[in-house]
C-alpha cells in the first residue's frame, strides 16, 4: 500500500456504523458487538498510522487494545448474563428504572 | 500587640465552642451570661486597642498570623489590621453588640434553643470582626460569607414557621448573587494588582488626593477600576439591602428581634458601607462607579422610605426604615463623604439598635397577656393596630422609643440629625441625590412620627395592648444605655470639633464636608412639620388602625380634620402614599422580590422540565453523547486554524 | 509482501474453512430436517397448554464460567509468542517479565480453582 | 530497581491485591472485615510510599521510567496519596454498609485495589498506552463493583449501563489516540508536546485530542457525556458510589492533566475553547438537574457533575499552567475529602434502612435522631457549596482565580453563579435535617446510630474539610 | 492501480458489507458471523499494511476467541431472536436521529483525515516480525504488558463475581 487514505477512511466508515450501531441497537449483546466494531476501526487506523510512520508503536497498541477487549468482553458479558438471570431479557430498553 | 489583635475574635468563639458543646448542660443562664461576658470582654480589648491605635504613629496596628493561601503569586496571610476605620467599627459592633447579648438574656429566656441563640450570636460576632480586621479582601469576604450564614441561622431560628424558614433562605440566597459580584470583583483585584491586602493595593492606586494613576509606567486602566470598583459594589449591594437586592431584610425580620437589632440594623447590613469606604482609594479614582453608587443609595432610601410609610408591622416598618438609612450611607460613600457615611453608619448603629430592642421591649410586652392567659384568640403582637396607647404603661421603652425615633427623624439634637445632616450637605452638588435625600429625609420623620403616635397614644386597641407590661432589667438596661448613646452620638463628629473626620483621615483622607446652618435649620424644620402632620394624623387613633383598611374611611376622615391637613393630604400625603403603596407592591409582591422568586421558580421549571431527558435509556444516553461529539468535532474543525 | 513464515497459517485458514464448510454440508445432507408447516409441531410440550416465554429459563451458567475463564487464559498464550519468538535475545529479564505475568495469572488460576468456579456439580441453582 | 521505585505505590497495590486474593480464600465468609483491614494497611503502605517519592524528590523533578511509560512527579505523588487515603475511607464505610446489604465479600476489597491501583497508574501516565491501560484497569473493576449487589434490579442496571456506554466511550477514546498518534507519529505525551510547542498542531490531531476528551469526559461526568452519572451513582452501592464520585473523577482528571493541561492540548486553541464549553455545560446542566432533585443520593450525583464542570474550568486555564494544575489537583483533594464526609453520611442512612431509600423524607428531622450525622452532612454541602473556611471555599477560588487569570471572566462567572443556584438545593438538605421535624419518625422515636469505623472516617473527612479550608497552605506547599 | 490496492477495495468493501449486516440483521447469530466476517477482512488488510503478527492476533484473539465467547452467550441465553417491534414509541426518534448523526460524524472524521491527503508513507519497509514485536513489547512495552496480566486477573474475578453464586 503506498498510500494509507484509503485504509483510513475505511477505519472512519466502520467506526461511524459501529457508533450507529450502538445507538440503535436495543438488544445489549448487540450494542456490545457494535462497540467491539469500533475497536477494530480503531484498530484498522493504529496499524495503518504505523505503517505510514514506519514505527511499531501502533501495532504494539493494537496488540494492547486487543487484550483489555478481552477482558472487557469477559466482564461485559458475564454481566449480560447475570442480569439474564433477573430479568429474563436483553433487552437494554427494559433497564430504565434509574432515571430523572 | 498582635495577640492582642486577636483577642476580640478568640473571645466570641471561646464562648461559641463551649456555648455549642457544654450549653446543654450549663443552662439557659449561665449560657447567656457567658455569651455576654465574652463579647463584653471583646468589647474591652477593642477599646484598649482602639487606644493603642491612637498613641500609634502610623495609626495601624498589623498583626499576620501566617499564611491562609499561598500558591504561587497568590499569598494570603491570615492579617489583620486594626486601624482608626476598623477600631472605631470594632468598638460599635463589641459594644452594641455586649448590650444586645445582655438584652437578649430577658428576651430568650424561655425558649427551648436559647443556647443555640446565644451561640449563633457569638459566632456573628467573631464573625463580623473578621469581616472588619482583615487585612485583605479575602479575608473580608470570609467574614462576610460567615456573617451571612450567622444571619440565615437567626432568621430561620424559629423555623417551625414555615415563613421564616423560606426567610432565611431567601436572605441566603439574595446575599449570595451579590457575593458573585464581590468575589469576582476580588479576583479581577488580583489579576489587576497581584496582591490582596489592602495595603499593597491602595499604594498601587495611589494617593487618594491625587485622581491621576500611575505607578511605575504600569498605570491600571480606568474601565479595570470601574468594573473592580462595580463588582465590589455589588457585592455590597447584596449585604447592604439596596436596590434591587433589598429584599431580603424586610423579611429577615422573621428572626428574634435582638439579632434583627444586632445583625439586620446595626451591624452587618453596614458591612456594604464599610467594604466602600475600606476601597475609598478605589471608588475615588472610579468616578462613574461612585456616581452609580450615589444614585443607587439615593434611590434606595427613597424607595424604602416611602414603603415605610404604609407598614403595620411595627418591626417592618423599622426594617424599610433601615433600608432606607442604609441608602443615605450609601449615597454618602458614593458622594466621596466617607466620613458622614461612616458617622451616619454609627450613630444609626445606635439608635436603630435602641428602636429595634424597644420595638422588642414593645412586642414582649404585647405577648405578656396572651401568654399569660393562655388567650386562644391570637392576634398578632406586632401590627400597631393593636397597640396604642403604650406610653403610660412600658415608659421606660417609651422614652427610649422616642429618642430612638426623633434621632431617626432627624431632630436636633439627637445624634441622627448631625449624621444626616452631613450627608445632605454634601449631596448639595448632586440635585438628583440631594432631591432624593430631601424627600426622603421628610418621610422618615412622618413614618417615625406615625409609629410613635400609633404605639404609644390614643388608647388600648386590644386587649394584649391595654394589659401591657414593662420589660424586665436585662432588658431595661441596655435600652437606657443606647438611649444615651442616640442622645449623645452626634458628639462623635460636631461640627466645631470634627473629631470623627480627623480620627478616620489616615483612612480615607480629608473631606471638606462640614455644618451648613440654612440647611440644618430647613430640615429640622421640615422634620418637625413631618412629625406634627403624623401627630396631628394619627393622634386619635382612627386612620390607618383598622385591619381591613378600607377605601371608604377617607371620606369620614376629610370631614373630621383640619382643613390644612386636608390640603396637606391631598397635595402631598396622597401621591406618596400612593407611591408607597405602588412600591410596596412592586417591590414587596409583584416586581423584584417576585423576579428573584420567579427566577428561582424559574430555574426549578427548567429543571423538571429537563428531566425527562434523563430518561433512562442507555441508547438515548448515547445519543446525547453522539450529538456533544459531533458538536465538539464541528467546533474543532470550524475553529482549529 | 506476505512473509513466507506466514505460509503455513495461511494454509491452515484454508483448511480450517474449508472443514467448516464441509460439515456444514455434510449436516445439511444427512441431519434430519424438521421444517413442519405447521409450527404448533415444533413447540415445546407443555401439558397442552400454549407454552410461555422462552423455553430454557434455568440456564446453566457453568458454561458461561468455564467459557470465560477460557478465553482469558487462552489470551495469554497469545502474548506467550513473541516472548517464545524473541527469547533468547530478551534474555533473563525477559523471562523475570515473563515469570511474573505469568505469576500473576497463575494466581487467578488458583483462586478460581479453589473457589470452586471450575467444579461441574456443585454449581447453578 | 528504580523504575520500580518511581511507581511503588500503585506496585504495592497491585501485588498486594494479588496476594489477598489468595489470603481472602482463606478467610470465613462472617470474617471478611479482616481483609477489608488488611487491604486499608495495604493502602497504608501505598500511602507511606507515596510520601516517599514526595520526600526523596524534593526538587520536583519529573523522572521518567520504563521507556518513558510512566513519570513521578509532584503531581503523581500527591494523588496517589489521594487514591489510597480514598481506598481507606471507602473500605472504613464498608465495614458496616456492605455487612448490612449482604456484598461483604473479599473480592470487592481485591476489585477496589485493582482500580486503585489503576488510578495511581493514571496520575503517573506519561504515554498514551499508559493512559489507556490504566483507564481500563480502572474501569473494568468499577463495572464489576456497580453490579455487586446483584441480584439487586437496580445495581444491575446501573452496572450494565455504565459498562455499555463506558465501553462506548472507550471506543472514542481509542480513536482518538489512534487519530493522535497519526497525526504524530509516537504516543509518548512529551514528544507530542514537544510538537506542538513548534508549532505542530495538525488539524488530525486536534480531532484526536477531541475524541480522547470525549472518553475522559465520559468518567469525570462531563456534560454531554454524564449521562450515566445519575442512574449509575444512584444504583451502585453506597460504598462504591463513594469511591466512584471521588476517585473515578480524580484519575479522569489525572489523565485530563497530562495531556490537555500540562501537554499538547493547552497549545491548540480551539481545544480549550472547546473544554472552556464543557465545563460551562457542565456546571450549569449539573447544577439545574440538581435542583430538581428528591433523592439525596441522586442530587449528589448531579452535583457531582457540576463539580466536575469547575474542575474543567481549571482544565481550560492555560494561561498559567503550573497555577492551574495546582488549582485542580488541589481542588480534587479538597472534593474527595468533602463527597467521603457526605457519602459517609449516606452510607450509614444507607446502612439503616435495606432498600437504599435516600430521598430527603429520610433526612428530615436527623439534626434530631443523630446531630454527628447532621453535622457532618451540613459541613459537607457547606464545602460542597464553597462557604468561606471550607475546603470547597479554597478550591473553588482557585480555580476561578485561575480562569479569571487566563481571560475566562465569563466563565469564572457562571462559576460563581452556578455556586449561587447550587446553595438552593444543598440548603434544602440542611432546612430538612436541621429546621424540620418529622412527625412520623418521631414519634417511633428511632435513633440512628452510627458504626465506630464510619465514625472515624467521617471525623477525619471533616477534619480535612475544615484544615483544607483554615490551612490549605499545608497541601499547597507541596506544590511549590 | 496496483494489485494490491484492488485487493484492499475488495476486502474493504467485504469489511463494510459486513459491518451493515451486522448494523441490520434481525438475528443476533447472524450479526455475530458478520461481525466475524468483518473481522477477518480486516486481518487481510492488516497483512496489507505489513502487520502480519497483529493479523494473526486479529483472527486468533478476536474471531477465536472473543466472538465465539460472544455466539456462545447468545445461544445461551436464546437471545439470538432479535425484538422484531425495534422501536418503542419513546424513543421513535431515535433512530433517524442516529442515522442523521452518524452521517455527520462520518463527514468530519472524513473532511478531517483528507486534510492530510498526501503525507507520504515511510520508505523503509519496518521489521513486523514476532521477534521485532517481542522485544518491543518486553522492553518499551514491558509496563503495560505487566498491567495487563493484572488486567486479565481482575477480569477473571469480575467475570466469577458476576456469575457464580455467592
Amino acid at each position: 500500500m503506498t498510500s494509507i487514505e484509503p485504509v483510513i477512511l475505511l477505519s472512519a466508515v466502520l467506526f461511524t456504523i459501529g457508533a450507529v450501531g450502538v445507538l440503535t441497537r436495543r438488544n445489549a449483546l448487540m450494542i456490545f458487538m457494535s462497540v467491539e466494531l469500533m475497536l477494530n476501526a480503531a484498530n484498522l487506523a493504529f496499524v495503518a498510522f504505523a505503517q505510514q510512520w514506519g514505527n511499531l508503536d501502533g501495532q504494539l497498541f493494537v496488540f494492547f487494545v486487543m487484550a483489555v477487549a478481552a477482558a472487557e468482553v469477559a466482564v461485559g458479558l458475564a454481566l449480560i448474563v447475570a442480569i439474564f438471570r433477573t430479568k429474563h431479557s436483553t433487552d437494554v430498553d427494559e433497564l430504565s428504572q434509574l432515571r430523572g | 500587640m498582635s495577640t492582642l489583635v486577636v483577642l476580640p475574635i478568640l473571645f466570641p468563639l471561646i464562648g461559641v465552642v463551649i456555648n455549642a458543646f457544654l450549653g446543654k448542660r450549663l443552662g439557659e443562664k449561665v449560657v447567656g451570661a457567658l455569651a455576654t461576658l465574652m463579647c463584653s470582654a471583646a468589647f474591652v480589648v477593642a477599646l484598649m486597642l482602639f487606644s493603642q491605635v491612637s498613641v500609634s504613629k502610623e495609626h495601624a496596628i498589623h498583626a499576620e498570623f501566617g499564611t491562609w493561601i499561598g500558591v504561587g503569586k497568590l499569598n494570603v496571610p491570615f492579617g489583620f489590621l486594626v486601624d482608626s476605620l476598623s477600631s472605631a467599627l470594632m468598638l460599635i459592633i463589641t459594644g452594641v453588640g455586649a448590650l444586645i447579648h445582655l438584652y437578649s438574656i430577658g428576651y430568650i429566656h424561655g425558649d427551648p434553643r436559647a443556647n443555640r441563640y446565644f451561640v449563633y450570636l457569638n459566632l456573628f460576632v467573631a464573625s463580623m470582626l473578621v469581616l472588619v480586621m482583615g487585612s485583605n479582601y479575602l479575608l473580608m469576604f470570609v467574614g462576610w460569607e460567615l456573617v451571612g450564614l450567622c444571619s440565615y441561622l437567626l432568621i430561620g431560628f424559629w423555623f417551625d414557621k414555615v415563613k421564616n424558614a423560606e426567610a432565611a433562605r431567601k436572605a441566603f440566597v439574595v446575599n449570595r448573587i451579590g457575593d458573585v459580584g464581590f468575589i469576582l470583583g476580588i479576583m479581577l483585584i488580583f489579576v489587576t494588582f497581584g496582591t490582596l491586602n489592602y495595603h499593597d493595593i491602595f499604594a498601587v492606586v495611589g494617593d487618594h488626593k491625587t485622581a491621576a494613576l500611575a505607578l511605575a509606567g504600569d498605570p491600571v486602566a480606568p474601565a479595570v477600576l470601574s468594573a473592580i470598583t462595580l463588582l465590589l459594589f455589588i457585592g455590597a449591594m447584596g449585604k447592604s439591602a439596596q436596590l434591587p437586592l433589598f429584599v431580603w431584610l424586610p423579611d429577615a425580620m422573621a428572626g428574634p428581634t435582638p439579632a434583627s437589632a444586632l445583625i439586620h440594623a446595626a451591624t452587618m447590613v453596614t458591612a456594604g458601607i464599610y467594604m466602600i469606604v475600606r476601597s475609598n482609594a478605589l471608588f475615588h479614582v472610579a468616578a462613574d462607579t461612585s456616581n452609580f453608587v450615589a444614585l443607587i443609595g439615593a434611590l434606595t432610601a427613597f424607595i424604602a422610605g416611602s414603603i415605610a410609610l404604609r407598614q403595620f408591622d411595627i418591626k417592618k416598618v423599622l426594617a424599610y426604615s433601615t433600608v432606607s438609612q442604609l441608602g443615605f450611607m450609601i449615597a454618602a460613600a458614593g458622594l466621596g463623604a466617607y466620613t458622614a457615611s461612616i458617622f451616619h453608619l454609627m450613630t444609626h448603629a445606635f439608635f436603630k439598635a435602641l428602636l429595634f430592642l424597644a420595638a422588642g421591649s414593645v412586642i414582649h410586652g404585647m405577648e405578656h397577656y396572651s401568654h399569660a392567659h393562655h388567650s386562644a384568640q391570637h392576634i398578632d403582637p406586632q401590627d400597631m393596630r393593636n397597640m396604642g396607647g403604650l406610653r403610660g404603661k412600658m415608659p421606660v421603652t417609651f422614652w427610649a422609643f422616642i429618642i430612638g425615633g426623633l434621632s431617626l427623624a432627624g431632630l436636633p439634637p439627637f445624634s441622627g440629625f448631625w449624621s444626616k445632616d452631613e450627608i445632605i450637605v454634601a449631596a448639595l452638588h448632586n440635585p438628583l441625590v440631594f432631591a432624593l435625600l430631601a424627600c426622603t429625609a421628610v418621610f422618615t420623620a412622618f413614618y417615625t412620627g406615625r409609629q410613635l403616635v400609633m404605639v404609644f397614644f390614643g388608647s388600648a386597641r386590644s386587649k394584649d395592648a391595654s394589659h401591657a407590661e414593662e420589660s424586665g432589667m436585662a432588658m431595661k438596661l441596655p435600652l437606657i444605655v443606647l438611649s444615651v448613646l442616640a442622645l449623645i452620638g452626634g458628639g462623635l463628629n460636631l461640627p466645631g470639633s470634627m473629631w470623627l473626620e480627623h480620627w478616620l483621615e489616615p483612612v480615607v483622607g480629608v473631606h471638606e464636608g462640614g455644618f451648613n446652618l440654612p440647611i440644618a435649620a430647613l430640615f429640622s424644620a421640615l422634620a418637625l412639620v413631618a412629625l406634627a402632620a403624623a401627630w396631628v394624623m394619627y393622634r386619635d387613633g382612627k386612620r390607618d388602625t383598622s385591619l381591613t383598611p378600607q377605601l371608604s374611611s377617607v371620606s369620614s376622615f376629610l370631614n373630621k380634620a383640619w382643613q390644612i391637613d386636608a390640603l396637606y393630604r391631598a397635595a402631598i400625603i396622597m401621591p406618596f402614599y400612593a407611591l408607597s403603596s405602588f412600591l410596596a407592591r412592586v417591590f414587596d409582591l409583584g416586581g423584584i422580590d417576585g423576579a428573584v422568586n420567579g427566577i428561582g421558580t424559574l430555574t426549578k421549571g427548567i429543571a423538571a422540565a429537563l428531566r425527562p431527558l434523563q430518561s433512562g435509556f442507555v441508547r438515548s444516553y448515547g445519543l446525547v453523547m453522539i450529538v456533544g461529539v459531533v458538536a465538539l468535532m464541528a467546533w474543532l474543525v470550524i475553529n482549529t486554524r | 509482501m506476505i512473509p513466507s513464515d506466514y505460509l503455513p497459517i495461511g494454509v491452515m485458514i484454508l483448511l480450517a474453512t474449508g472443514l467448516a464448510c464441509l460439515v456444514v454440508l455434510i449436516s445439511i445432507l444427512f441431519g434430519p430436517r424438521r421444517r413442519a408447516k405447521n409450527p404448533v409441531k415444533i413447540a415445546s410440550y407443555e401439558s397442552g397448554m400454549t407454552a410461555i416465554g422462552l423455553g430454557q429459563r434455568r440456564f446453566p451458567v457453568r458454561f458461561y464460567l468455564v467459557a470465560v475463564l477460557f478465553i482469558l487464559f487462552d489470551i495469554e498464550i497469545v502474548f506467550f509468542y513473541p516472548w517464545a519468538v524473541a527469547f533468547r535475545e530478551l534474555g533473563w529479564p525477559g523471562f523475570v517479565s515473563m515469570l511474573s505475568f505469568i505469576g500473576i495469572l497463575f494466581v487467578g488460576f488458583i483462586w478460581v480453582w479453589k473457589k470452586g468456579a471450575l467444579e461441574w456439580e456443585t454449581m447453578d441453582k | 530497581m528504580q523504575d520500580l521505585m518511581l511507581i511503588l505505590p500503585p506496585l504495592i497495590v497491585f501485588l498486594g491485591a494479588t496476594a489477598l486474593l489468595l489470603v481472602d480464600l482463606k478467610i470465613a465468609d462472617d470474617r471478611k472485615e479482616t481483609v477489608a483491614w488488611i487491604a486499608m494497611f495495604l493502602l497504608v503502605g501505598a500511602l507511606i510510599a507515596a510520601v516517599m517519592l514526595l520526600y526523596f524528590n524534593r526538587t520536583g523533578d519529573v523522572l521518567y521510567g520504563f521507556s518513558n511509560m510512566i513519570l513521578t512527579d509532584r503531581y503523581a505523588a500527591l494523588l496517589d496519596i489521594v487514591f489510597a487515603l480514598i481506598g481507606i475511607g471507602v473500605f472504613l464505610l464498608t465495614l458496616r454498609y456492605n455487612r448490612v446489604h449482604q456484598i461483604m465479600r473479599g473480592e470487592f476489597f481485591v476489585l477496589t485495589l485493582f482500580s486503585i491501583g489503576g488510578m495511581m497508574l493514571m496520575a503517573h501516565a506519561a504515554n498514551l498506552v499508559t493512559i489507556f491501560v490504566a483507564l481500563e484497569m480502572f474501569s473494568i473493576p468499577l463495572y464489576v463493583l456497580c453490579g455487586v449487589a446483584r441480584p439487586r434490579l437496580d445495581s444491575e442496571e446501573s452496572s450494565l449501563k455504565y459498562f455499555l456506554l463506558g465501553a462506548f466511550a472507550s471506543g472514542f477514546l481509542v480513536y482518538g489516540i489512534a487519530l493522535m498518534y497519526g497525526a504524530t507519529g509516537t504516543l509518548d505525551i512529551a514528544t507530542m508536546l514537544k510538537q506542538v510547542e513548534r508549532g505542530q498542531a495538525p488539524l488530525l490531531l486536534v480531532i484526536g485530542a477531541g475524541l480522547m476528551l470525549v472518553g475522559l469526559g465520559f468518567k469525570v461526568a462531563a456534560v454531554p457525556f454524564h449521562m450515566w452519572t445519575p442512574d449509575v451513582y444512584d444504583g451502585a452501592p453506597t460504598t462504591v458510589t463513594a469511591f466512584m464520585t471521588t476517585a473515578t473523577k480524580a484519575a479522569g482528571f489525572a489523565a485530563l492533566v497530562r495531556v490537555f493541561l500540562l501537554g499538547p492540548g493547552a497549545f491548540v486553541g480551539s481545544l480549550v475553547s472547546a473544554i472552556a464549553i464543557l465545563a460551562a455545560l457542565t456546571m450549569i446542566f449539573g447544577n439545574l438537574f440538581a435542583l430538581a432533585q428528591r433523592s439525596v443520593k441522586r442530587m449528589l450525583a448531579y452535583s457531582s457533575i457540576a463539580h466536575a464542570g469547575y474542575l474543567l474550568a481549571g482544565i481550560a486555564s492555560v494561561a498559567n499552567i503550573g497555577q492551574s494544575a495546582n488549582a485542580v489537583i488541589f481542588y480534587l483533594a479538597t472534593y474527595a475529602a468533602t463527597s467521603l464526609a457526605a457519602f459517609g453520611v449516606l452510607s450509614e442512612i444507607g446502612s439503616m434502612n435495606r432498600d437504599e431509600d435516600h430521598g430527603l423524607e429520610r433526612y428530615t428531622g436527623l439534626a434530631k435522631r443523630n446531630p454527628a450525622l447532621a453535622w457532618v452532612m451540613a459541613l459537607a454541602l457547606f464545602s460542597l457549596m464553597g462557604m468561606p473556611l471550607t475546603a470547597g471555599f479554597t478550591g473553588k477560588y482557585l480555580l476561578f482565580q485561575s480562569a479569571v487569570s487566563s481571560g475566562l471572566n465569563w466563565l469564572a462567572l457562571l462559576g460563581v453563579i452556578t455556586s449561587v443556584i447550587s446553595a438552593f438545593y444543598y440548603l434544602r438538605v440542611i432546612v430538612h435535617m436541621f429546621m424540620k421535624e418529622d412527625a412520623t419518625v418521631a414519634a417511633n422515636n428511632e435513633q440512628y446510630y452510627v458504626s465506630k469505623p464510619s465514625l472515624v472516617m467521617m471525623t477525619l473527612a471533616s477534619v480535612a474539610v475544615v484544615a483544607l479550608g483554615l490551612l490549605p497552605t499545608l497541601l499547597l506547599n507541596m506544590f511549590a | 492501480m496496483s494489485v494490491e490496492f484492488f485487493l484492499f477495495l475488495l476486502v474493504a468493501a467485504v469489511a463494510v458489507v459486513a459491518a451493515l449486516g451486522l448494523l441490520l440483521s434481525r438475528n443476533a447469530i447472524y450479526a455475530a458471523m458478520f461481525l466475524i466476517l468483518n473481522m477477518a477482512s480486516v486481518a487481510v488488510i492488516y497483512l496489507l499494511l505489513n502487520a502480519p503478527f497483529i493479523a494473526a492476533v486479529q483472527v486468533a484473539v478476536y474471531a477465536g476467541a472473543i466472538m465465539v465467547l460472544f455466539v456462545f452467550v447468545i445461544m445461551l441465553l436464546g437471545a439470538e431472536k432479535l425484538n422484531p417491534a425495534d422501536t418503542k414509541l419513546a424513543l421513535k426518534w431515535q433512530r433517524p436521529l442516529s442515522i442523521v448523526l452518524g452521517m455527520a460524524l462520518f463527514l468530519l472524521l472524513g473532511a478531517v483525515i483528507l486534510t492530510r491527503l498526501g503525507g507520504a508513507v515511510a520508505a523503509k519497509m519496518i521489521d513486523t516480525s514476532p521477534l521485532a514485536i517481542g522485544k518491543a513489547l518486553f522492553t518499551t512495552y514491558l509496563l503495560p504488558f505487566e498491567v495487563v496480566s493484572v488486567l486479565l486477573l481482575a477480569a477473571v474475578v469480575g467475570a466469577v463475581v458476576l456469575t457464580k453464586k455467592s
